[in-house]
């Protein structure tokens, strides 16, 4: 019974931290991938929660009278809360930069964003982008030989 | 009073107190504050540097180490602690506007943890000091606050809160094995370890902490982001902040996973970087974004360094993160007028011939022209890759003098294009000062570093014997010798 | 095409990770640490909940970065998004402003319990200070003309996380090391036990609770209102 | 303490900043010149019998670090001092002036023709394998200063240039460093002393690598596409130097490595399978290619500076097929080559230039008839042309006799006639130089051209006599050449002031010169007995068809030249190497693209999950396996 317990577990922690990446990878839609975001993160969590397990164990809480009681690995729950705390900052301050996404370029979809990115890019930098037909594949050490003064010979 | 810990905290105080200046006129006490509080914990490291003779730790919390966090004080952590508060006063944004202010406190809350991460002996402390790094670059990366800056800083968001989630679930792996955190506890407990799992465990950790540190294949925020925001940023993002990412991943590799399968992955990773950092490089039109990807070429070789076993790997990384932080961020300083597209550098050593000359002095230092130590650096990662002798060592050689070749055809496409004649008589701007003065003290710094190499190899010498004995570590944190509590 | 390729990836991935887990010990964990802390911390931190002796005084480093990295992202967050934004909408209905009304001070007391009894209970500042965030954000749903006044926030931020700090220099000043627990322990399972804990978890509450409500304030601001 | 070595390397650095400083003035130019003068002094108080120890060591990185002077080095360091002296006293004058108005930096210019003086002195000299690299890196990258100077072209040709620099570089290095691994020390001593009980796998590693790199500097096939055009496109002072003498410290290279440290017993082992091939064997025919194909790229070359510049690439392979043999007679020939090409080539390059000087142009298309106008430039030319095609009485003739003679006794018929096939297309090609530039009709344009300034004229007359005297008496030079081959352990040549001798079969120039100008003296004194007269007619006092022509009409053609013979070996012109080389570039940029591309996708986070479970799958493979 307690493997299938730690089997199910251990499926629910994986399960979450897959479903979260799978949601990244999958959607295009900014808001959605913090979302992922958030529930990849709980598995994560539950995985380190899990490592301080104990069957028949108390929370780490000492009450009078009880203080010879087993209890359960208080580190990895000290861990999660720390661990919480900072998804919780990354996913504010991903929210705010999806705000201002999408005030800047009025999408929420990442392929857009991104294409619009390189563009803005390219164009800051002075750069044609590479899309562009003319554009040479990397700069060759010497360009076909001029007319006038027949370099290099081997081409006629 | 010389604490080593005030390193840390004296920036988070001032991160704390900054924005309090924005409002009652406090505007001279904001301009120094932040400056000061890192010279001092510069001075401070300064002086634990001299007065330094035998690794110590300190129990922070003043418990029992396996218990509590400690920090590890050793030559290595103080020289990449040293290099923090100094690269950051010299990248410093300054202003004194509300959004300068938020940016000042950004980079004091880096400042603060990239030294955490120097100076932590404990695997979930690093992580911390780590994700707060993450965080206060994702807020520096959208500094610039474009359209182009916010995309780049979510991408760069997403990348790196994902490779989070993967370094707690190696925590896990890791805590489930051993249920412990300190890092000289878990170099006693690593041949609990030197399994899959434990393996498994180390590759999470990696791709984790690898994402600050540019390592393949969880890079490619880095060239939008070096694009999208400011020159001072990227230069203290790929200058800085990776190096310190190498070295929480190193500190594990020597204390945790001393097994010949994780140097092997590194190795692996680290010519990959190589690869794929000067390929792409080679074709880059814009100046920035060049720089970005031959940067992640060039922390491909710091990992190569780094894989190396032993004495020769330690020194060797070392030389070559210290030099591809000095030039680094030289060159993205000197990029920041300069960081459009290579044609348009025509004649800009005419406007500016002090810069072209620093650039032209970064990049062949870069590219190993000795007697510059850029070839001392290569020097001791090659020697070292060719000792080994493994086909594996031998083929990461050839992949970085290759490299070598091809970050010679795009770095000398720049600096021709910098003494070319300049085009329908349109000069590119020439540099700030501050700019130029900042990379003409770290070019002062690379000369110095040429001359004195042999010194400066000797003290590395010192320094990798006591970082590459796990046996000192463990003595010092968990046998009750030099601990201060 | 690629959703396919990153399907089939997935699956190795979750087979990896599957297959990496089930060799692991569950429920039988090797509490190196966790049994070192569960013996020494009544004597060392005198806190009753030892979850709490973890977060505030084994790691009470971790809990110091924590703070900061809310407050990069309360930063980061105002960098990004800018502070002198607009805010309108219509106020809200009777309901729900007098809802608010009625539920803003026992929210503040809840908030500020939980944090207080954090060394004795499940809580703390980090679970207190989300509610007194929560306390503060619900009258801005009721009246979202009326601003939260940004500079008091800041000055709440600034100066609790500034104690936090202070209360662990002090440590440092008296030759101890850096965030050593102060004072005496007192009764365990007492209210005012455990040194200085508590006020270290009312910092960290304070500042949980305005890094939240200013995270908030601006997540909530309009889009109009700028750029 | 301060010896004459270290006399010699500190008057070259104090002469950079000086060149810097005095470059802009006619009389400070000359001053310069004087500096070079000095330092070839003290080269010459430098006693070369014993290497000359630096006082300069450091110990670096747990390397000793010096630099020393051997019979070897100090012939090259001649050369080398010789071909800048010569090259800046070339430019000091009317050169100077107007290039310098036409925007050129001199400053650039002498500072930079220094700093390769220095460079190329401090790998001449160098002790052991970091100095060796040293003074490589320099070099390569001194180089680089002269050939950007021009603008225009030359910096595409530099860039490519460049890149090949660094794959050598780059490759001397890895040798370096294996040989690093292998011996333990990078003392030079260190590998002559354990090569011989290295395995074959290292030897070859090591061997190939230094070779191979050299190579590039020498730019033996399949390395030579760069030479041509970057040392033709560089200043004329630039040029004539770097096509001298620089490509030669690839053979300085290989003469110090494989020859003195590896030795020749240990080469030989280096055999494939089947014991057929062998390295040196190998690495003849790959001198006799580079002697042959340039050649006759040279030949369908119509910028005279490019014909030139070929013919540097041709001449290389001979040196390093006399080298090589590495027999007494053959090396010596080799290593003579090397200053008699540096004589001529500078010689024709200097005459070029000063019809560019004149003209303004180099292609041998527009010009002609120059020898009217021009006659010092053209007596110049035509020596330098008797020197390269290796006909007698110029000095030419005894380094390539002496590179047949050895292929003759030591038995390789294939190879002599090879270099005899080479050697007939460049006596056809330096005849199309000559004539085009200066035979023939004279263009309208030209009407007006005057001789070269004498500052100009002089070096070129000068270096004509040294050609002359040391053709006629080579035993002046080979004494230097016989203690070279000692110095890398090499049998010395047998020589006497007039050439070699040798049991089996002498050469004294003095003699052939002697019955040479005899034979001409007998002709003339028949044909003036005789009574034969010769009159002096105008240029342009020319008949056709009966008709009298006039300076403008054109009736004569010098583009196509040789159209039979090139009609004949025209299917040889494949520009395979050019075809291989753009084709690598192409790969590389379409690698390029792909890493590109996969730092350009949608969704970084891809990489993270590719990554992770790649990772993983390698972990448990691993584990497995």
């Amino acid at each position: 019974m307690n493997w299938a317990i730690g089997l199910v577990m251990f499926v629910g922690a994986v399960g979450l931290s897959v479903i979260g990446i799978a949601g990244m990878l999958m959607s295009n839609h900014l808001f959605r991938m913090v979302l992922a975001l958030a529930v990849a993160e709980a598995g994560a969590n539950l995985l380190l929660i899990l490592a301080g397990y104990r069957w028949d164990a108390a929370a780490p809480i000492l009450l009078p009278g009880h203080s010879t009681q087993a209890m359960v690995d208080p580190v990895p729950q000290a861990m999660v809360l720390t661990a919480i705390v900072i998804g919780v900052g990354v996913q504010a301050l991903a929210l705010s930069l999806v705000i201002r996404v999408r005030q800047h370029y009025a999408t929420l979809d990442m392929r857009v964003a991104r294409q619009r990115m390189q563009d803005a890019l390219d164009q800051a930098a002075g750069v044609v982008p590479p899309r562009s037909q003319e554009g040479p594949a990397g700069e060759r050490p010497l360009p076909a030989p001029t007319r006038t003064i027949e370099a290099g010979g081997p081409h006629d | 009073m010389t604490d080593v810990t005030l390193a840390v905290v004296l920036p988070l105080l001032g991160a704390f107190l900054l924005p309090l200046t924005a409002h009652r006129g406090l505007h001279w006490l904001g301009m120094l504050l932040g400056p000061a509080l890192l010279a001092l914990a510069a001075l401070l490291l300064f002086a634990t540097w001299t007065a330094f003779e035998s690794p110590y730790a300190i129990a922070l919390g003043g418990f029992a180490p396996p218990l509590g966090i400690t920090f590890y004080v050793d030559l290595l952590g103080l020289l990449f602690a040293l290099a923090v508060p100094l690269t950051s006063l010299l990248l410093w944004p300054g202003g004194s506007d509300e959004a300068a202010i938020r940016q000042q406190s950004l980079t004091l809350l880096l400042a603060a943890a990239l030294t955490g991460m120097a100076l932590s002996g404990d695997l979930f402390n690093l992580y911390v000091f780590y994700e707060l790094a993450a965080v206060a670059s994702y807020g520096l990366a959208a500094s610039s606050a474009t359209g182009p800056a916010f995309v780049a800083a979510f991408r760069f968001l997403l990348i790196s809160a994902l490779g989070s989630v993967v370094t707690l679930l190696g925590i896990a792996l890791i805590y489930f094995k051993t249920g412990t955190l300190n890092l000289a506890h878990l170099a006693t407990l690593s041949e609990r370890l030197a399994d899959p799992q434990g393996l498994a465990a180390f590759a999470m950790l990696l791709i984790g902490f690898g994402v600050k540190a540019e390592l393949f294949p969880v890079n490619a925020w880095v060239p939008e982001v070096y694009a999208a925001t400011g020159k001072r940023v990227a230069a203290l993002l790929a200058g800085l902040a990776s190096k310190l990412a190498v070295l929480a991943v190193v500190r594990i590799l020597l204390l945790v996973f001393p097994h010949d399968e994780a140097r092997q992955l590194l190795l692996l990773l680290g010519t990959l970087g190589v690869l794929s950092g000067e390929l792409a490089a080679w074709q880059a039109r814009d100046v920035t974004r060049m720089l970005a990807w031959s940067s992640i070429g060039q922390l491909g070789v710091v990992l190569v360094a780094f894989s190396l076993p032993g004495k020769a790997g330690l020194i060797a990384g070392v030389t070559v993160a210290m030099h591809h932080l000095v030039v680094k961020s030289a060159l993205f300083l000197l990029a920041d007028r300069w960081g459009g597209a290579v044609d348009r550098l025509k004649g800009a050593a005419t406007a500016s011939p002090l810069g072209a000359a620093l650039f032209v002095l970064f990049a062949l230092s870069l590219l190993g022209l000795p007697p510059l130590p850029g070839f001392w650096s290569k020097y001791l990662v090659l020697s070292g890759l060719a000792e080994a002798g493994s086909g594996m060592q031998h083929l990461a050689l050839g992949v970085i003098l290759l490299g070598t070749v091809i970050e010679g055809g795009y770095l000398l496409r720049i600096i021709t294009r910098l003494y070319a004649a300049p085009e329908r008589d349109i000069v590119p701007p020439a540099h700030r000062f501050p700019n130029l003065f900042a990379s003409g003290l770290l070019a002062l710094l690379l000369v110095a570093g040429a001359i004195l190499i042999d010194p400066l190899w000797q003290g590395l010498n010192t320094l990798a014997a006591s970082a590459t004995d796990t046996q000192v570590y463990v003595q010092t944190v968990l046998g009750g010798k030099g601990i201060t509590r | 095409m690629r959703n396919i390729a990153t399907l089939l990836l997935l699956g190795g991935l979750s087979f990896l990770l599957l297959v990496i887990t089930g060799g692991l010990l569950f429920g039988n964990p090797p509490m190196l640490i966790g049994q070192g802390i569960q013996q020494a911390a009544p004597t060392e931190v005198g806190a009753a909940n030892i979850v709490t002796a973890v977060v505030l005084g084994y790691r009470g480093l971790d809990t110091l970065g924590e703070l900061s990295i809310l407050f990069a992202a309360a930063t980061a967050g105002g960098l990004v998004l800018g502070s002198t934004r607009g805010r309108s909408g219509r106020p809200g209905g009777f309901i729900l402003r007098t809802g608010v009304d009625l539920l803003f001070p026992l929210m503040l007391v809840a908030g500020l319990y939980v944090v207080m009894h954090g060394h004795l209970t499940p809580g703390g500042g980090f679970q207190g200070g989300v509610i007194l965030a929560a306390a503060f954000f619900l009258p801005l749903l009721a009246r979202p003309q009326e601003s939260l006044d940004h500079t008091w926030l800041s000055v709440i931020e600034a100066l609790a996380g500034s104690a936090f700090i202070a209360l662990g220099l002090a440590a440092l000043f008296e030759g101890r090391a850096f965030l050593t627990p102060l004072f005496d322990h007192g009764v365990l399972g007492a209210l005012v036990s455990s040194g200085s804990l508590p006020l270290l978890y009312l910092a960290v509450g304070l500042k949980v609770g305005a890094e939240l409500a200013s995270l908030l304030v601006r997540l909530s601001a309009d889009d109009e209102g700028a750029s | 303490m301060i010896g004459a070595l270290d006399m010699l390397l500190l008057a070259a650095l104090a002469a950079i900043p000086l060149s810097a400083l005095f470059a802009t003035t006619r009389s400070g130019r000359w001053l310069l010149v004087a500096a070079y003068a000095v330092q070839f002094g003290l080269l010459i108080m430098l006693q070369p019998a014993t290497a000359a120890h630096s006082a300069l060591s450091f110990q670096l990185l747990g390397n000793a670090v010096g630099w020393q002077m051997d019979a070897l080095g100090w012939y090259f360091a001649v050369i080398t001092i010789g071909s800048a002296g010569f090259a800046a006293a070339y430019a000091a004058g009317e050169w100077s002036e107007v290039n310098g108005r036409l925007g050129l930096s001199l400053r650039w210019l002498y500072a930079g023709l220094q700093i390769n003086v220095l460079a190329m002195l401090l790998l001449l000299a160098s002790g052991d394998f970091v100095s060796l690299f040293i003074g490589w890196e320099l070099t390569s990258w001194a180089g680089l200063i002269l050939m950007l100077l021009a603008g225009g072209d030359a910096i595409r040709a530099s860039l490519r240039y460049i890149v090949y620099a660094i794959a050598g570089g780059m490759t001397v290095f890895a040798g370096l460093v294996i040989t690093q691994a292998a011996v333990g020390s990078l003392q030079f001593d260190a590998l002559h002393a354990a090569a011989p009980s290295l395995g074959t796998g290292r030897l070859w590693a090591i061997a190939l690598l230094f070779i191979l790199g050299f190579s590039v500097k020498m730019a033996s096939m399949p390395f030579h596409l760069w030479q041509a055009p970057a040392y033709a496109y560089s200043p004329a002072p630039g040029s004539s130097f770097l096509g001298s003498i620089s490509a030669r410290m690839g053979l300085f290279g290989i003469a110090l490595v494989a020859i003195k440290l590896i030795g020749l017993a240990q080469l030989d082992r280096l055999s494939l399978v089947t014991d057929l091939v062998d390295l040196r064997g190998l690495l003849t025919w790959v001198a006799v290619f580079t002697a042959i194909l340039p050649t006759f790229v040279a030949m369908r070359q119509n910028d005279a500076r490019l014909l030139l510049g070929w013919h540097g690439v041709g001449q290389g392979g001979y040196m390093l097929l006399g080298v090589i043999i590495a027999d007494r007679l053959g090396s010596a020939g080799g290593l003579l080559h090397v200053f008699n090409h540096a004589t001529y080539q500078a010689i024709l390059l200097m005459a070029v230039f000063a019809v560019i000087h004149r003209t303004g142009t180099a292609d041998l298309n527009r010009l002609g008839g120059l020898v009217t106008r021009m006659p010092l430039t053209f007596l110049a030319m035509l020596i330098g042309i008797i020197g390269l095609a290796g006909l007698p009485p110029m000095n030419g003739f005894v380094s390539k006799w002496m590179i047949y003679r050895a292929l003759i006794v030591d038995g390789h018929p294939l190879l002599f006639v090879a270099t005899v096939i080479s050697t007939l297309g460049t006596v056809l090609s330096v005849y199309k130089l000559l004539h085009n530039t200066f035979l023939g009709q004279l263009r309208l344009e030209h009407e007006q051209i005057h001789e070269a300034p004498w500052s100009m004229t002089v070096p070129m007359l000068l270096l004509c006599v040294v050609v002359f005297v040391t053709g006629a008496a080579p035993g002046l030079v080979l004494q230097y050449v016989a203690a070279a081959q000692q110095a890398i352990g090499l049998e010395p040549v047998r020589y006497i002031l007039g050439g070699i001798e040798s049991p089996t079969g002498s050469l004294d120039m003095l003699w052939i010169t002697a019955i040479l100008f005899a034979g001409f003296g007998i002709g003339a004194v028949l044909f003036y007995l005789i009574g034969g007269r010769s009159r002096r007619v105008h240029q342009l006092d020319n008949y056709a068809g009966g008709h009298f022509l006039t300076a403008d009409v054109r009736y004569q053609y010098s583009d196509n030249f040789y159209a039979g013979l090139m009609h004949r070996i025209r299917p040889w012109y494949r520009g395979s190497f050019e075809w291989t080389e753009s084709a690598l570039v192409s790969a590389l940029g379409a690698a390029s693209t792909l890493a590109r591309g996969f730092f350009e996708q949608a969704n970084p986070a891809q990489w993270v999950l590719v990554g992770t479970t790649v990772i993983m799958t390698w972990v448990m493979w691993y584990a497995l396996g």
